[in-house]
């Protein structure tokens, strides 16, 4: 247990305690299945992960590499089809936390993950929305962690705009279900947003991170709370249970 | 992950989760009908309930005839192939008792209905209704114009369908977890979009089974328990209608309900004897007695198992 | 095989021959079952059945009672759930043949399976549409089997069109897929409508039945084929397809 | 009631069922991609084809590496998890060696796709796109109105997709019998669906089985004959894709190929050997070895029996 802290291991300790109170969680793998097994073993008991692919109350036998995983179906208390999963749990309103990830992220909380550059001659092609679309504009909240925390992905214009917050619908007269992006964990601390026509606002820095360093790594005037929490480190057991019971052969965490 | 143990008794989901008022949606195609449920509504005297169900046949009458209803969505409103229900013909034809408002779908209108309100929808489209009288006495069969040129190049128009989202649904299946985890087999009609477009959701099953049980093939679970908010267990709670392989249909009371219900005398002393004068749904099991079931014994079919597989 | 011929396998017999060269039918139960099954066995061996219910290629063990019997559901080849056989099914064009029942039907195959009288204040309140509208909509043709020929059942004016054909659809700007009712058949013989804008036409009649019966039993003035041929009576071999393999219990034929 | 044999190899089904210019639809969401089809239109040398793909993954990467696709309608291009797609990329970010039409939708855009397509609607609607730039790229996203009050009472908009009916859809299961009755587990996607919506539909799987097998369990089919025009037995069809319960997914090779697609001559070496370098798709599994397929073999977990019940 006296390995080094990782960023991975930080992101997943720290996006576990936002899952308190919290129910039905629409995830992708990697990250989100580390935050979600582990705030099961601590803040959120009753929570339940439906994952992208289909599969709800999995049991895997081991942890899972890929959101399809072979093990997260065997053993599992339902598998439904993508209508169902998107139509009626997803857009239906079942949905209390979806995670995602993204490229760009504008102080909004809308993200980009189709291209950097010019959509019709990109300088870099990304996978684009896959369900991110959906979660957004379906799931009650939206958590987002993002690795790198810097004014390229941090920007105050998105290259792209793939995944808009509430915020863009209710411009367009759209009315999405829930209020989009509310936590956003970073390598340096998080940001949060608790409604439509709000900004993300820094509410929190790791130890050590200074709040003008975050500004300074943020691509737009960054709002800050009035008062700036200091993140509690992870904790002795979060770090045992993350390391020994949930990811005991690393496959995120290496 | 958490296994939340949401078993209780008919009399208590039904006290529960059914209030006078409501919007009520019993579904279940001809199979697997949730019958226990309704007499327990009779049995508990809600009123002014709206009930929403493709097929309104003998427990709608029934429960028409309990004074439990005052409005019916639904597409086909008979007893099956076997005749008339007469309490529902009365309360249309004459207002006798008491009239009954009547919102009159197709069966694939009411389908689209669920799937509406299951998936959060404003509509949705389908190509019935052209030409139909249905419209003019069901203000509720609108028209949208499609965005995309049609075959001949001209604009489309086709009708839609608003969501239905009844305050509860209940339904009956052949089995479940304690949590709700619902497997359903033989016709599975549209249960699980009735639902998913509900508030509430009841699911009546023949057994309640282990979690191993259900987990051993979760493509069987069409209902996941986060949909479900109460689980009964009550055996042969579908009669006269069937559960496939675990008892037959009982054709015999289809084609006494016909004469039954024509007389309303007749039709209240058969709620009074098998419904009113029943605590429950046991008791009514038992008071038609083992021959009786006996008849209505299937015999095995097992489906072949599947290989899940296991990671070495 | 002496015993007298019934209305129902006459009708049965009829009904199945105009299933010659046609391949997916949607059947209630009842006389369409009959008339497949002995098309099956006659002059259509690559019929399939698809049922109401949701049964596509049934093996049942005996002739069902309805068309939820559990007996066509134990080895039946699929079972499909209700907004699949609805939506992809009939509506996405694979049904060639729907068979429909009325109590009123006009000269262009329009339907009431509603009401007698006024729909609000009917003096017959009947089932209503069950699938019949999507029936008529989506099959490519549909056949129509009515035991009674009288004025009343073949009205110049419908009480209420539940179920409407294709001419009165068109009319409102809605083009259905197929061509609605194409063969009427019942006691007295049958009545044809190839296509769109054509009027029901009497095109034959059984034995001993003559064209001025068939007019006076129908309540608008019944245009007659050129030629009228007569329906030729079941064979002994139909007969006992019939009666010995698709019905010896005589579940329908009683 | 008549069985038709379907069956085919799969050169004979590509030869017969996928031509120059077609829309092909590939599905499979993660498990069971026809990945062998994929490399049997590689080996027949297609032209100009328009793929429909929800996640345009690996065997898309090679389908455009080998210079037969043209337009591409997905919503997500990206190798899993595991990195990069090289010949995408290029493609679409310097037109190298050819540009690409792309179509971008999110998933649940392709899922209503195939939903409209397959209940032949022209258009179906969805809570997504409100604010997004994908409208501004993609004309097909379009509006409509909902001819009911909004829950606010004023009138409510609502993004709508239109239908896509492919050329052919060509699908990967577990088994199927002889006339197309094909049964599939675990992820389950959007196959059915994708089928119902194309005008020929081609099912690969792992086995065909005997008419008894799929029999004895008929909810389990998914996808029913008459909706099927080809059934070719191909097994581990799916490779690098997993198939549940008969092997498992091979993700060393996934990713392998971010740093094979990475090299335009690398990735045409990999295609020489592995796929213009085989006759078919046994002579794939055969180089790859018996060693290499015991390392993804899965042990078992059955599932439980259910009884569908027989007449006594």
């Amino acid at each position: 247990m006296s390995a080094p802290l990782t960023s991975s291991e930080l992101l997943s300790v720290v996006a576990s305690r936002e899952l308190a109170s919290r129910r039905k969680v629409f995830a992708g793998i990697g990250l989100p299945t580390l935050a979600a097994e582990l705030a099961h073993l601590t803040v959120a008991p009753d929570i339940e992960v439906v994952y992208e692919s289909g599969v709800c109350g999995a049991h895997p036998s081991r942890l899972p590499e890929t959101i399809a995983d072979a093990v997260l179906v065997t053993d599992a208390e339902a598998v439904i089809p993508m209508p169902m999963l998107f139509g009626c749990v997803l857009q239906g309103g079942h949905i209390d936390v979806g995670f995602l990830g993204a490229a760009q992220i504008d102080r909004w909380g809308s993200l980009n993950t189709s291209v950097i550059g010019d959509w019709g001659s990109p300088s870099v092609r990304l996978p684009g929305s896959g369900g991110g679309v959906e979660v957004m504009a379906n799931a009650r909240e939206v958590f987002v962690v993002m690795r790198r925390h810097n004014p390229r992905s941090f920007t105050g214009e998105l290259d792209f705009c793939t995944t808009p917050g509430p915020d863009r619908a209710l411009a367009e007269g759209i009315r999405p279900l829930g209020t989009g992006v509310t936590r956003v964990i970073t390598e340096l601390g998080i940001l949060a947003r608790e409604g439509v026509g709000e900004e993300l606002r820094l509410v929190a820095v790791h130890p050590g991170v200074t709040v003008d360093r975050v500004r300074a790594a943020t691509g737009w005037d960054l709002r800050v709370a009035g008062t700036v929490e200091e993140v509690p480190p992870p904790t002795w057991d979060e770090l045992r249970l993350l390391r020994e019971d949930v990811d005991p052969d690393r496959v995120y965490l290496r | 992950m958490a296994t939340k143990d949401k078993t209780m008794s008919m009399r208590a989901a039904i006290a529960g989760f059914v209030h006078d008022g409501d919007t009520v949606c019993l579904e279940g195609f001809t199979h697997l009908i949730p019958t226990a449920a309704g007499h327990e509504i009779i049995r508990q005297g809600r009123r002014d309930l709206t009930v929403v169900r493709m097929t309104a046949d003998i427990v709608v009458d029934q429960m028409l005839a309990a004074g439990c209803v005052t409005r019916l969505v639904s597409s086909f409103v008979g007893n099956s192939s076997a005749g008339s229900l007469g309490e529902l013909r009365r309360r249309v034809e004459s207002a006798d008792p008491a009239p009954l408002a009547f919102e009159e779908y197709s069966h694939y209108g009411m389908v689209c209905r669920y799937l509406a309100g299951s998936q959060r929808l404003p509509f949705y489209p389908l190509r019935s209704y052209g030409g139909s009288d249905l419209p003019s006495v069901n203000s509720d069969l609108r028209k949208v114009t499609s965005p995309y040129p049609g075959p001949d190049g001209e604009p489309e128009q086709i009708y839609v369908v608003p969501p239905v989202n009844p305050d509860v649904t209940i339904i009956h299946a052949q089995r479940a977890d304690r949590s709700g985890n619902t497997q359903m087999w033989g016709l599975t009609g549209v249960q699980a979009e009735a639902v998913y477009a509900a508030r509430k959701a009841v699911v009546v099953v023949e057994e309640v089974v282990a979690d191993a049980v259900i987990r051993s093939d979760p493509n069987r679970t069409l209902v996941p328990a986060h949909a479900v908010d109460a689980v009964v267990c009550c055996p042969r709670g579908a009669h006269p209608s069937f559960a496939q392989g675990y008892y037959d249909r009982d054709n015999a009371f289809y084609r006494a309900w016909s004469h039954i219900s024509k007389d309303p005398r007749l039709l209240q002393d058969w709620l009074d004897e098998w419904v009113r004068g029943t605590a429950d749904h046991a008791e009514y099991v038992e008071k038609l007695g083992a021959e009786f079931w006996a008849g209505l014994a299937v015999g095995e079919a097992l489906s072949e198992p599947v290989n899940y597989g296991r990671r070495l």
